[in-house]
């Protein structure tokens, strides 16, 4: 990538929220990486929305149709009377129908998290080990060569322990 | 609302080809006849290679009859009376077990017979639990003839697999021979001419066979008797075979738990 | 949750990890241990297709016997686990934390051996392909869809491709754990699997949302897989004592009951094996046994329902079937046993706090309850076969052969094998689960006292 | 403890109202104007007592029309709704509270106060016990006639009156109890008789509340046991038996859960209510509404899942009993009921609440409760009507459906008036216990504090023992 980055690592969240916040100030985009969640916005960071919910919505169209489909088409295509129901017998085809949406509606849904979450991602880039092995947090800015020097000052202020260039 | 009744009597299945429906056969059972003698049941042993059921497989529960005769003892104050009931499966028009069969091995034909496929059986024994009959049976063993009876196999009747179900038949083989001849000489089945084996055996000739949508065939005169009933009615399955009460001082209604 | 002490995340590493990094002896031993029961197994399943399903006591009109009753024990452990999960992400309870995956993973390996006993059971196994999947072109023709056996195949495929992504998409953030912590080959699998996890806080509410969604989306599905396990039953009109309307929720509830009652069991396991002490505490013992207090009493309302209006119509085969049940050697025994094992003896002791936070007792009542829980199905399967109609020249009696025993043993050994391999591969306590709860632990000070909290966000 | 703002704060655009912060500010609130509960209380007392009237008129017709059980089809429904609605309500406050859900506060004592109008099912009940034809012959729960004749004596109707006396008393016990320390409030702002009576002189000590706790913790328990349970011979006894061979093991089950959702309906229109009429704003928040709704959400989804599986297995099973069965109850006369039930109770929660932003609202869950409370009223209609309307419940076969019952005059007045004198019950019973549970307010008010957390703010929840 021709952008480069600076990743800086806080022991604590209290720092880098700050930092977060004089980033913020600044009007610097940035990234915070965690090893485990934390309430949304807690370190100034705002986070895009996302469009989850379409997904599930759209499996389960998918899964509902092909699922009618099927059912239907299997006793239509071969009438035969079984205990005198209907030929079409609209019941298990409910059934049926029911767990071919569920299936659309939960593929679609793990589809969607990954997608969303912008995963798989092949390389890794700027990023730390002791982020999850130490609860470390890190805090990631892209940008131009001139941009990254007063970042990294304003990380090293709020306590940086330890600065990456990347 | 009157028009949102119903009638008491189960509905019959709705025909997949009206127009191709020909023949509903049927089995009257004159219980009053009946001797409890077994013929039938040797008889259809012969007729459609059903496996020997030696004393070993009676004593595991596994016997393939595909007719049998239950046998009832009835107390009436000192004397103790054997009570005779020829079960076979009874090609019911709302079968329970045909619905259930995941691998449509078994269903319903035009001409009101329950059919089983025994190519696409997979051996679920759904079907077998889903009678109330009791009138389907399991190979749970490869059927073996000693070699002096492998020559008295029916050509006409497929040797069945272990692991897939099987039942009456109503000697289908013979209705289609039945069929076969009379278009070969050119006209239409009379009545009579088709004769499963037990009916053929059945000495006291308590058993009859035939189609009822001929309104002058001998089964639909006898199902008009006022002693005619199905078994089980009250599950409404339509049974195909019609059952002639015994005309017996002591008989009670013809209902079936005045057994044992 | 007073036992909370503070860890770091690095002694939550140190302590969550250590089995997938180390590999104790127990491990090697048990590993082998369950192998040979399963191989066992697998060798009567041969024998079983060899020789023909007369290998097995079945007979006419008992054509179903442990092997389906196996079936539905296993698909009704399977439910406890992500409804478990599901219902305590859905409610937020914190003390879900160590148990929500060791559910999942249950769940998947136990609906997954419960999927082997059907087709197993088949009168010719090696043609149940068709029957469960509608691929036979050259066949001409496909499964009927009105057969219960084939809402079986389709509930039971959707719930096991459910859960299983679910245990993968929660795995993500532990798996990036790992890749962070080990090295060589192993790093180069956990990476790949991880898929390049980095915790961003966008990942991170993603990870919430779909622990949130994909619960809500899978509970429908477990109810329905139930339910539909219970209409192979429930639609069979021919059997008096199946044809219940109540069968569905009472199949589902008794699911719960015995699924639920498996989980403490994992737990207490896990907590003995793995040294997890600091994770799983007495007090989500108490919190589990107070939930099995209000299950087990509802299973038992509508074990209550069924029986009663069992003879409600008071036609003599009802009443002959529950004579039979309640009065008729083996089955007045077993029934007993039922009792006694799935409600009576374990629900009077949940009663009292002690006995909650005591693990031991909570690991032997869990086992009785599922104990109890295999006899109930064997009471409704087989009974109801024995005395299925009123012709009583064809009644029955049923007994197991060692074959049918020994695959039923195996299911369990192979259960276990399956929950001790992935133990040993992935973390069975969420890692970032446990990290999120030292997050958001709070107090509160009320007069002198503080009583702990838990941070929500608004 | 960390400082509170007054003010309203907001995150992720969408307001959080703030509870009241100190204990003295609920009681003045809440206690302070228990005398009129709301303005132009009184007006709405007077409203209700006519109605009820009309509903005694009703009665008097009714009784003078004569005839067998089929004439009784809609007091049967009108009993069948309040037993399940005003026994349902008071389940959502023991679940909640089971379940330790903060939300729940507000919500309890409107729930619990439900309860009184067991009162009035237990009086609508004394005149059907001349009416319900005898067990003798019918399939019923009782084994009259059955494996031994004529046991055991009275059934079914002396213990459908039993059950409907314990569901009463237990929810009365389960209600007093839970108002005891807001009694005790009143008491000693000065409101004497009856109150003063039931605070028991409680003082509040420490033994006090322990013993109030687990108190309210065994009642109810015991209550739900109760309802529910209560839900088998009421249900087996009005509805199921008058239809001949209809053996259904889920119906006692479907008939509480349906209870339940109505129940909880009832609560949520009733905070409605309270929120703005009442002027309770400031502790009805859309927290409330918004747990309700999931509640109801997942109710809805079991009463789908419940009918469903009755059909099925009727549907499945071909049996003439069952072809007949479904006929008179689906697809036969009563097939608008049954229809609009299937929306009103199902299909309208379902789609509402699938949407998050009306889950989170204040009209929302409340529109959508009214439309299940009004379906609740026609699926028992439904079912009482088209089950009391076979005039021959003796028998093992259902052999005819038999045509419908129309809507009579008395039968009008009896619902509008039945209903009536429910809230009217109701209405009264808010002034004597107060709308609010004061205490569990008091309660809130130290264990749910919102504090920053890092640069957000966040809820700080209480968990004690």
């Amino acid at each position: 990538m021709a952008e480069r980055g600076v990743l800086g690592l806080f022991t604590s969240a209290e720092a880098a929220a700050s930092a977060g916040a004089a980033l913020r100030e600044a009007g610097v985009e940035f990234e915070v990486l965690t090893g485990s969640p934390y309430p949304e916005g807690a370190f100034g960071e705002h986070t895009p929305p996302h469009r989850l919910y379409v997904f599930p919505l759209v499996g389960a169209l998918c899964g509902f149709s092909v699922a009618i489909l099927l059912t239907a088409g299997t006793q239509l295509a071969y009438p035969l009377v079984t205990g005198g129901k209907p030929v079409l017998s609209i019941p298990p085809m409910a059934i049926i129908t029911y767990e071919g949406t569920m299936l659309g509606a939960i593929l679609f849904t793990v589809l969607g998290v990954l997608f969303e979450s912008r995963l798989p991602r092949p390389l890794l880039g700027l990023y730390d080990k002791r982020i999850t092995l130490e609860g470390w947090v890190g805090i990631l800015v892209r940008g131009e060569e001139g941009l990254l020097g007063p970042v990294e000052r304003i990380l090293r202020e709020h306590g940086a322990v330890e600065i990456k260039r990347g | 609302m009157s028009e949102a009744r119903v009638p008491s009597q189960p509905a019959t299945p709705p025909d997949p080809q009206p127009a191709r429906r020909r023949h509903k056969w049927t089995m009257v059972v004159d219980l009053d006849r009946c001797t409890g003698c077994q013929a039938c049941v040797v008889a259809c042993q012969a007729e459609n290679n059903i496996p020997l059921n030696t004393e070993a497989i009676y004593l595991q529960y596994r016997v393939i009859e595909w007719i049998r005769i239950e046998r009832y003892w009835e107390k009436h104050g000192e004397e103790v009376r054997a009570r005779y009931i020829p079960l076979l499966c009874q090609q019911c028009d709302n079968a329970p077990c045909e619905p259930v069969c995941p691998v449509y091995a078994t269903y319903h034909n035009v001409e009101g017979l329950n059919v089983q496929v025994y190519n696409r059986c997979v051996g679920t024994r759904y079907c077998a639990n889903n009678c109330p009959y009791h009138a389907r049976f399991f190979n749970f063993w490869q059927p073996v003839w000693p070699s002096t009876l492998e020559n008295q196999l029916n050509p006409d009747v497929t040797v069945r697999w272990r692991g897939i179900m099987e039942k009456c038949t109503f000697c289908i083989q013979r209705i289609r021979r039945a069929q076969r001849e009379a278009a070969q000489e050119g006209r239409s089945l009379q009545d009579g001419d088709v004769v499963p084996a037990c009916v053929q055996a059945c000495p006291t000739d308590a058993l009859s066979f035939g189609d009822i949508l001929d309104p002058n065939s001998r089964v639909s005169r006898l199902a008009k008797d006022k002693r005619a009933y199905t078994v089980l009615k009250e599950l409404g399955t339509g049974p195909n075979v019609i059952y002639l009460a015994k005309v017996d001082p002591y008989a009670p209604a013809p209902k079936k738990h005045d057994h044992h | 949750m007073q036992e909370r002490r503070d860890l770091s995340d690095r002694q939550i590493n140190r302590d969550l990890l250590w089995p997938v990094l180390y590999t104790p002896l127990w491990f090697w031993v048990a590993v082998l241990a369950l192998g040979l029961v399963v191989s066992a197994g697998a060798g009567a399943a041969a024998w079983w297709m060899n020789k023909g399903p007369g290998v097995a006591g079945l007979n006419r009109p008992i054509m179903w016997g442990h092997l389906i009753v196996t079936f539905v024990f296993w698909v009704g452990i399977s439910h406890a686990g992500v409804m478990l999960s599901a219902i305590l992400r859905l409610t937020q309870a914190e003390w879900r934390r160590p148990m929500v995956r060791a559910a999942e993973v249950l769940t998947v390996f136990s609906l997954a051996t419960a999927a082997l006993f059907p087709l197993l059971h088949s009168g010719r196994p090696w043609r149940t392909l068709y029957w469960v999947f509608p691929y036979d072109f050259s066949r001409g023709i496909w499964p009927n869809v009105r057969s219960p056996l084939v809402w079986d195949p389709s509930a039971i495929f959707t719930y096991l491709t459910g859960s299983a992504l679910f245990v993968f998409v929660t795995l993500l953030p532990d798996l990036a754990a790992l890749r962070d912590r080990t090295t060589g080959i192993p790093h180069r699998i956990y990476s790949l699997l991880a898929l390049g996890w980095r915790g961003t806080p966008r990942q991170w509410r993603l990870q919430a949302l779909a622990g949130i969604l994909l619960s809500a989306l899978i509970l429908p599905v477990f109810v329905s897989v139930h339910s539909i396990v219970s209409w192979d039953f429930g639609m069979a009109v021919s059997v008096e004592g199946w044809h219940a309307t109540v069968f569905a929720p009472y199949f589902v509830i008794g699911a719960v009951h015995s699924g639920v009652a498996a989980v403490v069991t994992l737990m207490a396991l896990m907590r003995w094996l793995f040294r997890w002490e600091d994770y799983i505490r007495s007090e989500h013992f108490d919190a589990i046994g107070r939930l099995l207090i209000v299950v087990a009493t509802a299973w038992f309302f509508f074990f209550a329902l069924e029986f009663l209006f069992g003879l409600y119509l008071r036609e003599p085969q009802e009443v002959a079937l529950r004579q039979a049940q309640v009065f008729e050697w083996p089955y007045n025994l077993l029934m007993i046993l039922f009792l006694l094992t799935a409600y009576f003896i374990p629900v009077p002791l949940w009663l009292f706090r002690k006995v909650r936070r005591n693990v031991a007792l909570m690991f032997w009542t869990s086992v009785l309850v599922n104990v109890g829980m295999w006899l109930e199905r064997f009471l409704i399967i087989v009974p109801g076969l024995a005395r299925k109609q009123i012709f009583t020249f064809e009644w029955s009696v049923y007994r197991p052969s060692p074959i049918e025993i020994l695959m039923v043993t195996a299911s369990f050994a192979l259960v276990a094998l399956g929950i001790l391999v992935f133990a040993k591969v992935f973390p069975l306590v969420p890692v970032n689960e446990a990290k999120e709860g030292q997050v958001l632990k709070a107090e509160i000070r009320v007069g002198r006292r503080t009583v702990p909290a838990i941070v929500r966000e608004q | 403890m960390h400082p509170l703002p007054r003010s309203t704060t907001t995150t992720r655009d969408h307001p959080v109202e703030e509870y009241p912060t100190s204990p003295r500010e609920v009681a003045e609130d809440i206690v302070g104007r228990a005398e009129a509960p709301w303005p132009r209380w009184r007006w709405l007392v007077l409203a209700l007592g006519a109605l009820f009237l009309l509903g005694v008129v009703g009665l008097a017709l009714r009784v003078g029309q004569g005839g067998d059980h089929t004439r009784w089809g809609y007091y049967a429904a009108l009993l069948g709704f309040l037993y399940t609605v005003a026994g349902g309500a008071p389940i959502v406050s023991v679940a909640t509270r089971m379940a330790k859900a903060h939300w729940r506060r507000p919500l309890a004592r409107i729930a619990e106060v439900y309860a009184v109008v067991g009162v009035l099912t237990l009086l609508l009940f004394i005149p059907l016990m001349g009416v319900i034809p005898p067990a003798e012959g019918r399939n019923t729960i009782w084994i009259v006639g059955g494996v031994r004749q004529g046991w055991p004596p009275g059934a079914p109707v002396a213990y459908d009156l039993l059950t409907l006396v314990m569901v009463a008393l237990g929810g009365l016990a389960l209600l007093w109890i839970a108002a005891i320390p807001d009694l005790a409030a009143l008491r000693d702002r000065g409101r004497g008789g009856l109150t003063a009576l039931l605070s028991l002189g409680w003082r509040g000590t420490l033994r006090q509340w322990q013993v109030h706790r687990a108190a309210l913790g065994v009642a109810g328990g015991l209550y739900f046991i109760a309802y529910v349970g209560g839900c088998i011979p009421f249900a087996s006894d009005l509805v199921l038996s008058f239809v001949p061979g209809w053996k259904d093991s889920i119906f006692p089950a479907y008939y509480a859960l349906s209870g339940l959702q109505a129940g909880l309906a009832a609560v949520v229109v009733t905070a409605f209510f309270l929120r703005t009429v009442g002027g309770y704003r400031r502790y009805i928040h859309v927290d409330q509404f918004w747990g309700a709704a999931k509640l109801l959400l997942a109710l809805s989804l079991l009463w789908a899942y419940f009918h469903w599986s009755a059909f099925l297995t009727f549907w499945y099973g071909r049996t003439p009993t069952g072809q007949n069965l479904q006929v008179l109850l689906y697809f036969g006369p009563y097939r608008p009921l049954f229809i609009a039930s299937l929306f009103l109770n199902w299909l309208i929660p379902l789609f509402a609440f699938l949407i998050g932003p009306v889950r989170r609202s204040v009209l929302g869950p409340t529109l959508v409760s009214f439309s299940i409370l009004v379906g609740a009223l026609l699926d028992r209609i439904r079912l009482h009507v088209a089950t009391w309307s076979v005039p021959d419940p003796r028998g093992h076969t259902f052999e005819a459906v038999p045509p419908p019952v129309p809507l009579g005059v008395a039968d009008g007045l009896l619902l509008v008036g039945g209903i009536g004198g429910a809230l009217l019950l109701y209405v009264l019973a808010l002034r004597f216990f107060l709308p609010m549970s004061a205490w569990e307010m008091k309660e809130l008010t130290y264990l749910r504090v919102v504090r920053p957390f890092l640069k957000t703010r966040a809820v700080v929840l209480g968990k004690p023992e």
